[in-house]
């Protein structure tokens, strides 16, 4: 079984090289090949979860070791898997809701020319997700880190002829590098405590050490999580990275990558563990982000703009829980998964509107589309209901846990975390109903383009609306599925550890709240978006919502401090370079040159001067000669 | 009086004759100078003939005269033709080593 | 007395050089393809060279000393370690692609003329380059490495100031002006280091009484050759100083932007992929062995420097106009990373550098001629002449791609296995040099992905709208430098088991122990 | 002679008072000759001084027993070498004058302090060196002078002499191959020199040189009209030794020589005609 794991991951490894280099002659069968081998990949991903079933709770793990990597005196680094229920869930997860995009984009990109392409990303991005999970050592999943910050790259730019493409893929990739920054100080900062940096070892040695050395490798590990998970202050790229095709933004930047911090965080749950001052900056960043996710998708009028700052927020619900240690360990993973369900049922459905209106993003432009599009409308909505928390979805189930757990925190910081989940949950429910009612209800308020083209909305392929079918299921069911019986947590427990929160105020009147909150929340969306006709153009707002709309200035802040910046060092450094480093070279010449001119011009060319300081030298030689005779 | 004076002599002559080298720009003169210094050097060997009482001293004046003799052949060759070639006999018109 | 391997390895392509060179001047495909054969049997003779190289056995192999200066105890000394079979395995392996790269670059403008013979020199060169550049890496007597190590000059000079890219902004006049200065400027950079390093080597003489590096290194080892403090300080000084302006280090740099800026392509790969690899080997090879004491004395400022380096080249290389002058500015903080890695005294930093010099010489070697192909097809090395090139040659921007992610160090490809190395090796040192150094990783991507963004994306400009894809010859060219990347990357288990029984004799050289895990040690 | 020389072999401290009579007088006259050698404008000047001091140093080497020396001095220095100078001289013109004016900046007055510090420093190296005592040529010269240098040039300095002989040949040729002009072509007859100034490049003939009674007209230019003097002329060797006689001031003073005798013999008065002949010259 354990030589499974590698297939795993090689099937769309392969798939992306043969994509790639297959050259035109595969334009034709790409996205059947492309396909093919995620669904390979998660056909594996079944039997190995079914054979794991079917062990003993404590040895489910599975190990491969493949080769050494970086063997060096004192450092070894070694190409290996580990697959244990954590990695199994996210295996799943990736591999499933991967491949079910796959079949999406087969219908959403039929009239790309660079379709093949665009399939050979995708599976080198499942490639380097499923390398990332699966890895065995930090080092490893560094690789799996960077490959699917450069597929993250790849496909943001995907349509690279827009300029805003390129740059939006560019700043994914340079912010991400910020966090890959600090995973790699986190990697140095392992090996020098501990001589190693494979997750067993470390993750059994922490109590070896001081918790300052801690407290620094969990800080970095943060900073890693903030980098590919969108949190604050590294948040900045998400937004932009719509850029990219919808799928993408479905399957990187909804369902899967952006969850990648929250992985890493769980998996090095001891290292948090031994150091509270670090979760509790962990807890700061997931409450700060939620609550400036939810925020900024309050204001966006570009649906996936808006959807993106949900994600943010959302993931943020995960990394505060993940900040909570074991007792918000498996339900930031239960949260992960079913939003990995809704949140990329919603990316779907956003595409599928985008295919019917001519690639309109703005949702000023949309309305009453329920009539044109009734089978994404369904899903759609069924996606909006999991994630405002509706009663009996998913989202309900794993949000309240989340909440619960924060107010078990105890003390201050409980109440203080609890009441900012709370209230995330009351801005989830404002946006997302915003949202919904803007592009399904109200009246139609599409126009003609400049080229007086008028969208004709219109149902998606099949090819599109059964992943979403699928992925609505999910939505409803998912939930459910976990929570009843509390089968994740069992299921978790032998990896990420449990410890029962204890709530100061009961269970049911936390879920009370939720709902109150809930329905405060939507009945203002419904107050002032659904029972007035939506304008057109974007109101000019009030001073929060302008922020908003910029992202609350952190884009502003990062060009003048950041890019302005950076763009005045360097030019003042070549400037530098030119004429200070250069120039101190070039002055010796030039002054070399100068003295010579004037030493040649004693050599006047006269035989007679010459002849001058002869006699002058020979004087010279004389007095000399005498002198010391003399003395 | 000592004979030692004639060196005194020879001493000054050749100093005029040096300092004449480098003040004239007639070539023709410049060259005489030259001779003047040989001459003082000729005066200071037979002098230190006489001193040391040996004819070594007239022996190598000689010499200088037989040399003297050549190197005028030659010098004063080159003069004409330079002033052939130039229509000017001033040492300062060939500064062609100038850059 | 067996066969003499290394010096045939060095003197094949010197005769190569010469038989190029003979051959008539109407024949230039046939010089072109002479050094071609050439070249790939050089490396097929440094393939047998690191075949016949056994890891496990002594520090330097298939030794060969001959008598040559009996008065000045100069000996014609070979040997080769780990590193140095490394290295000589990287230049033969890229002359063929330099060679193939630059098969047009010397084509005389007018063909007429039947004297005039430049593609015959230029390939002569670039063969007498790396003749030159191998016996550097096999000389085990200082004398006979300075000798070569200066020698080298020559060829490059002529290299720089002979052959310059036919594209350029101001004409050829400005062309030729500026290929002259930069041509002058690497000559009196390097002559001047040359200098310094001659008094030093001479200095040396006159304390050790021999040249031979094995000798003295063992002499110094087992302390039967004592020098005093200043001494030894002085003489690394001199040795250091010729070996920082061939890396280049900060701020002794400034010859090598010119210099690639306005070489031709092949040529700056030949430059800073193989030339100034000596100089950091050197520092490997002859500063550590010969002087220990005073290379950790001199360490700080050492680890100083690179670090600017590295910081410093990254932010020259994000505020470029021109292509090649932005690779020059990225080789500079690879550099940077280079000598960090050599003298944070580590095992990994060592292994990390040696490594590096390898993976930088491929990885720069495949950005450099693929932008050389770019350039050649434009006409223009200013960035801001490209635009949507991906559109019209998507292999020709796949590859420049790879090429770039290899220089920002993605893993999966060689060039970060020997950065993450470098900075491990340096942080299980000097924490705080290491973390400053990890912000190089960042400038990386910030200058490679500015570069490809304004290169290859966007808008198709239309002066590049009609540009052609990668040719046959190009593909080939670029192809097995990929392929070598990506294999490195994954799987550099071949190379570092050549490397780290050398870099442990350096790490014992210098009697300097890796820091041991905070938690082994506790135990 | 040499009997008394030979009675004074050995050392002694003085000489004779005629000798150091003539030394004082004869050596002023030297050093005036010197001086004048230096700074004499015309080169045959200098080279007349120049030959007058080879003459006292001629007789300073008779007085110092170099008897063969002192007639070589006068035979071949003053007779030959000075002679092929004044040959030079003339050939080269004998007229024109130096200008002294220096034109190196300094270099005169470097000149003077090398030459100043330069005796200075000579003669305080001979003051130091100087001897009291002397030993005189009384024994040196008691076979004859001629006899004990041929001697010696014949015995101990013959490979010397050899080698002299050798580089007076090396020079002879050697000034043979610097002054000869190889010709190329055949010498021009008078009477294609004729043509050729006829028959040239100028639409008219050249101008022949001036005709004045009183000189040899060859070196005299022709005056053109308006009375400047036409150098083209003149041949083109004198033009360049600039011995081109320029008489056309000549004959202007000449003229108002003779109107002014005329006037004084006539008695006229300052006035009128006067004045009328300085408008004249004045127009003129």
């Amino acid at each position: 079984m354990e030589n499974l794991i590698a297939l795993l991951v090689a099937a769309p490894l392969l798939g992306a090289v043969v994509l790639l280099c297959g050259g035109r002659r595969l334009d034709a069968v790409g996205h059947w090949i492309g396909t093919a081998l995620a669904a390979c990949s998660f056909v594996i991903g079944v039997v190995l979860f079914v054979d794991m079933l079917g062990k003993d709770a404590e040895h489910r793990a599975l190990m491969q070791h493949l080769f050494s990597w970086i063997p060096v005196e004192g450092f070894q680094a070694d190409v290996a898997f580990q697959l244990d229920q954590l990695s199994m869930t996210f295996v799943l997860l990736i591999s499933g809701v991967g491949s079910l995009i796959h079949v999406y984009s087969i219908g959403y990109m039929e009239h790309d020319e660079r379709r093949r392409r665009f399939f050979g990303y995708l599976n080198l991005f499942l490639a380097a997700m499923l390398m990332l999970v699966l890895a065995d050592n930090y080092l490893l999943l560094y690789v799996g880190w960077e490959g699917v910050g450069l597929a993250s790259y790849l496909l943001i730019g995907f349509w690279q002829h827009k300029p805003s493409a390129a740059t939006a893929a560019k700043k994914a990739f340079l912010v991400n590098r910020v966090g890959d920054m600090g995973l790699s100080i986190a990697i140095m900062l392992m090996f020098t405590t501990f001589g190693t940096f494979a997750f067993g070892p470390v993750l059994e040695a922490t109590g070896e050490t001081s918790e300052g050395k801690l407290t620094a490798i969990a800080l970095m590990l943060l900073l890693a999580a903030c980098g590919k998970s969108a949190q604050v202050p590294l948040q900045s790229w998400l937004g932009d990275a719509m850029e990219g095709p919808t799928p993408v933004s479905a399957l990187i930047h909804a369902a899967t990558m952006v969850t990648a911090g929250v992985y890493l965080i769980v998996r090095s749950g001891e290292i948090f563990n031994a150091a509270p001052d670090a979760q509790l900056v962990v807890t700061v960043v997931g409450a700060v982000t939620l609550l400036f996710g939810a925020i900024v998708g309050c204001a966006k009028d570009d649906i996936k703009k808006a959807l993106a700052g949900s994600t943010m927020s959302q993931i943020g619900y995960m990394i505060l829980a993940a900040g909570l240690g074991p007792i918000g360990y498996v339900f930031a993973i239960m949260h992960l998964v079913t939003h990995g369900f809704f949140k990329a049922g919603l990316f779907l459905g956003a595409g599928s509107v985008m295919h019917g209106m001519n690639d309109e993003v703005d949702m000023r432009k949309y309305g009453g589309l329920r009539t044109y599009m009734p089978v994404t409308f369904v899903t759609f909505g069924l996606g909006y209901l999991a994630i405002i928390g509706f009663p009996g979805l998913s989202g309900f189930f794993s949000k309240d846990k989340i909440i619960e757990a924060a107010f078990a925190k105890g003390g201050t910081e409980g109440w203080i975390l609890g009441g900012v989940a709370l209230l995330g949950a009351a801005i989830t429910a404002y946006y997302m109903t915003r949202v919904m009612l803007m592009t399904f209800f109200g009246e139609k308020r599409w126009q003609p383009d400049e080229n007086g083209n008028e969208p004709h909305p219109h149902e998606s392929p099949r090819s599109m609306t059964i992943p979403m079918i699928v992925l609505a299921f999910g939505s409803v069911f998912a939930g459910g599925i976990f929570a009843i019986g509390d089968r994740f947590l069992h299921w978790l427990e032998p990896v990420t550890e449990h410890a029962h929160g204890h709530p100061p105020v009961s269970a049911l009147t936390v879920t009370l709240a939720t709902m109150v909150v809930l329905v405060i929340g939507a009945g203002t969306a419904y107050v002032q978006y659904g029972r007035r006709p939506m304008p057109v153009v974007a109101p000019r707002g009030s001073l929060l919502t302008r922020a908003a709309r910029r992202d609350l200035l952190q884009d502003d802040f990062n060009h003048v401090v950041l890019v302005r910046g950076g763009e005045h060092l360097t030019r003042s450094l070549v400037y530098v370079d030119h004429t200070l480093v250069d120039g101190v070279v070039n002055g010796t010449a030039a002054s070399m040159g100068g003295l010579s001119g004037r030493l040649r011009k004693l050599q006047n060319g006269y035989a007679r001067s010459y002849a001058v300081s002869m006699f002058g030298g020979v004087a010279i030689l004389i007095a000399a000669t005498l002198l010391m005779r003399a003395v | 009086m000592n004979p030692v004076n004639y060196l005194y002599l020879a001493a000054l002559l050749f100093t005029i004759g040096a300092t004449g080298v480098l003040i004239r720009r007639n070539a023709i003169v410049v060259f005489m100078c030259v001779e003047l210094m040989l001459n003082a050097c000729n005066l200071a060997f037979v002098t230190f003939s006489r001193m040391h009482g040996n004819l070594d001293g007239q022996v190598i004046a000689f010499f200088t005269m037989v040399v003297a003799a050549a190197e005028v052949v030659v010098g004063l060759a080159i003069i004409v033709s330079l002033f052939r070639s130039r229509h000017s006999a001033s040492v300062d018109d060939a500064s062609l080593m100038k850059l | 007395m067996s066969f003499p391997l290394l010096t045939a390895t060095a003197a094949l392509p010197a005769l190569g050089a010469i038989a190029t060179a003979a051959v008539p001047a109407a024949r230039r495909t046939m010089a072109k393809w002479l050094a071609l054969i050439v070249s790939l049997a050089t490396l097929v003779l440094a393939a047998i060279v690191l075949v016949r190289f056994d890891p496990a056995g002594d520090r330097y192999q298939l030794t060969e000393s001959r008598a040559w200066i009996a008065d000045f105890g100069v000996r014609y000394e070979l040997g080769v370690d780990g590193i140095a079979v490394a290295l000589i395995a990287l230049t033969a392996l890229l002359i063929p692609f330099v060679i193939l790269a630059g098969w047009h670059d010397a084509d005389p403008l007018e063909t007429g003329n039947t004297r005039w013979r430049p593609t015959q020199g230029f390939f002569a060169l670039i063969l007498a380059v790396e003749a030159m550049v191998i016996i550097s890496f096999e000389a085990t007597d200082v004398f006979l490495f300075y000798i070569f190590f200066e020698a080298m000059l020559i060829p490059m000079y002529f290299l720089i100031g002979g052959f310059g890219d036919r594209a350029h902004e101001h004409g050829e006049e400005t062309a030729s002006t500026q290929r002259s200065y930069a041509a002058v400027k690497f000559l009196l950079y390097n002559l001047v280091g040359g200098l310094i390093m001659l008094a030093a080597v001479i200095g040396l003489y006159v304390v050790a009484g021999n040249f031979s590096l094995t000798e003295i290194a063992e002499a110094r080892a087992n302390g039967s050759l004592d020098m005093a403090t200043n001494t030894e300080r002085w003489l690394f000084l001199g040795f250091f100083f010729a070996f920082a302006v061939k890396a280049p280090l900060w701020p002794l740099h400034t010859w090598l932007p010119n210099a690639m800026g306005e070489a031709t392509t092949p040529v700056a790969v030949l430059i800073t992929a193989v030339v100034d690899k000596v100089g950091t080997f050197a520092m490997l090879r002859f500063c550590l062995q010969l002087f220990p004491e005073a290379s950790k004395w001199a360490t700080p400022v050492i680890l100083v420097l690179a670090l600017i380096s590295i910081i410093y080249g990254a932010l020259l290389a994000v505020g470029q106009r021109d292509i090649k002058r932005l690779v020059a500015y990225a080789s500079i903080s690879h550099f940077g990373f280079i000598i960090l890695g050599i003298f944070a005294m580590t095992s990994q930093g060592q292994s990390g550098a040696t490594l590096y010099m390898v993976n930088h010489g491929i990885s720069t070697a495949a950005l450099m001629l693929v932008a050389g192909f770019l350039i050649s097809r434009r006409g223009s090395r200013l960035i801001a002449d490209y635009g949507g090139v991906q559109k019209v040659a998507p292999v020709l921007a796949g590859t420049f791609l790879i090429g770039g992610l290899a220089t920002l160090s993605l893993p999966g490809l060689a060039p970060f296995v020997s950065e993450f190395l470098v900075l491990v090796g340096t942080y299980a040192r000097y924490p705080v040099v290491g973390i400053i150094a990890t912000f190089g990783i960042v400038l990386a991507a910030l200058y490679v992905l500015v570069l490809y963004q304004r290169t290859m994306t966007g808008p198709v400009k239309p002066e590049v709208a009609e540009m052609p894809d990668l040719r046959v010859r190009e593909l080939v060219v670029v192809t097995p430098l990929i392929v070598l990347l990506i294999f490195l990357g994954v799987y550099p288990k071949p190379l570092t088991d050549i490397v780290n029984p050398a870099v442990k004799q350096t790490m014992s050289d210098v009697q300097k122990k890796d820091p041991q895990p905070e938690v082994e040690a506790a135990k | 002679m040499s009997a008394q020389l030979a009675a004074a072999a050995t050392l002694s401290a003085g000489t004779s008072t005629g000798e150091a009579f003539q030394f004082w007088v004869l050596g002023t006259v030297a050093v005036a000759g010197a001086l004048c050698t230096v700074f004499m404008r015309r080169a045959v000047h200098s080279a007349l001084c120049l030959a007058g001091t080879m003459i006292i140093l001629a007789v300073f080497y008779l007085a110092n027993g170099a008897y063969f020396l002192g007639v070589v001095q006068i035979v071949v220095y003053t007779g030959a070498i000075m002679m092929l100078f004044l040959f030079v001289v003339m050939l080269v013109g004998v007229t024109a004058a130096d200008s002294l004016k220096e034109t190196i900046k300094g270099q005169r007055w470097l000149a003077l302090l090398c030459g100043l510090g330069f005796g200075i420093l000579l003669a305080a190296g001979v003051g130091n060196a100087s001897l009291k005592e002397f030993t005189g040529l009384g024994q040196a010269n008691a076979n004859g002078n001629v006899e004990g240098l041929a001697a010696l040039i014949f015995t101990k300095y013959v490979f010397a002499f050899e080698i002299t002989g050798a580089l007076l040949i090396t020079a002879a040729v050697g000034a043979m191959v610097l002054t000869h002009r190889e010709r190329t072509e055949r010498a021009k007859t008078q009477r294609e020199m004729s043509e050729e100034r006829v028959r040239g490049k100028h639409l008219p003939p050249l101008p022949a040189p001036g005709v004045y009674a009183r000189h040899n007209a060859v070196d005299v230019a022709g005056l053109l009209p308006d009375g400047t003097p036409a150098e083209l002329s003149v041949m083109q060797t004198l033009r360049q030794r600039g011995q081109i006689r320029d008489v056309s001031a000549e004959a202007i003073s000449d003229l108002k020589a003779l109107e002014q005798r005329a006037e004084d013999r006539l008695e006229r008065t300052n006035s009128g005609p006067g004045k009328g002949s300085n408008r004249g010259e004045a127009s003129k």
